[in-house]
């Protein structure tokens, strides 16, 4: 069991990888990890809103539990 | 008495015509669509080819806007469909349709509908231009 | 650049698909409809059948109002399309189409588009109800 | 030679006719000749606008001249 990070569009550009996986502890700092794992993030993070498990995750102090999933949501740009 | 005729995130072809058939009745005096087609040019580049990914739960969210939209207007029927993939210049990416017995509520549930669909649905673009390079929109 | 790709005044039926497809371009971002469709009731009566007439001057001044709207909104393309003669219910007796770089000009051209159709062309609806009654709208 | 008086959709129903001609006077003349003919013009005239020769006439005491048409059209009511 772990945190699995899903990137979409430009953060997995950046990323360059789909996804990865991360042991429990705050979001921030699962983020602050993936940035350090894929420099190129560090650009498109700020600019990006999160979905833990599906719902809009606001407050990045929140400890995400093994086995959740934690999406990483560029700047919509539908239509 | 509103309701959604249809909401869809797909991969297939999206016309007017089967979005504007949906939303028609013999009630609606005004029936408003909504196309947003690929363009060949952005901010004064060539572009070459453009896909769109959307997001697992863009479908869901969808319906959700989609219903929205019909409850605080006093339209008869909307329906919308955003595609995702590849899409050829000249195609429609999103398309939105509503009906009204009066045009005005028509019109402003169409432009809001749409506004709503951009700010609101998990869906981005990526575009490839003429002289080789690359964006997702929206992202510097 | 922005023209007229069309403008009709016609007993033909009249199509939004076919409308759409006229102002469409690889350059066009945005193509937004209306379509004015014959309603089953009005004002809570049961409208049995309609019929529009067309003053001879119909057709001129539609494609001056067309000309007008394309000259005044940041569009790349206009087109309107209202039908005379005997209308089945359901079926269109205006249609316009506009279409933009941007989907607000679109959404403003389309809505003043109709504003100005109704205003100014001389065209007369005549219903006939249910209860055997007829009128020409507007026309107390 | 007259003055050749058309009318449309409501007037002419009102009318009972499609034309009518007048000998030359004043719009305002020809127009109370015409609602003295057909009475049930009388209440829809006043909603009325009128074309000479095609161009919008919106002074009725302007002389219509023989082989002029004037054409009575009710509040537009198209879309």
């Amino acid at each position: 069991m772990a945190v699995t990070v899903r990137f979409f569009a430009a953060a997995r550009a950046a990323a360059g990888v789909n996804e990865v996986t991360f042991d429990s502890s705050s979001a921030m700092h699962i983020l602050d990890q993936a940035a350090a794992l894929h420099p190129k993030l560090g650009q498109v993070l700020p600019q990006c809103s999160y979905l833990l498990d599906e719902v809009s995750l606001r407050d990045l102090s929140v400890v995400v539990s093994d086995g959740s999933t934690l999406d990483v949501l560029p700047p919509f740009a539908g239509g | 008495m509103s309701n959604v005729s249809g909401a869809f995130v797909t991969t297939d072809l999206i016309s007017v015509s089967d979005l504007a058939a949906l939303v028609r009745s013999n009630t609606a005096g005004a029936v408003v669509t909504f196309s947003g087609d690929v363009r060949d040019n952005d901010h004064g580049r060539e572009v070459l080819s453009l896909s769109y990914e959307a997001h697992p739960s863009a479908q869901a969210l969808l319906e959700k806007v989609a219903n929205q939209i019909a409850g605080e207007y006093d339209v008869l029927s909307v329906a919308v469909a955003h595609r995702h993939g590849d899409i050829a210049i000249g195609e429609a990416a999103l398309i939105a349709a509503v009906s009204a017995k009066h045009r005005k509520a028509a019109f402003d549930a169409c432009t809001a509908l749409v506004d709503e669909v951009k700010a609101q649905i998990p869906i981005w673009k990526h575009q490839v231009f003429a002289d080789g390079t690359d964006e997702w929109v929206n992202c510097a």
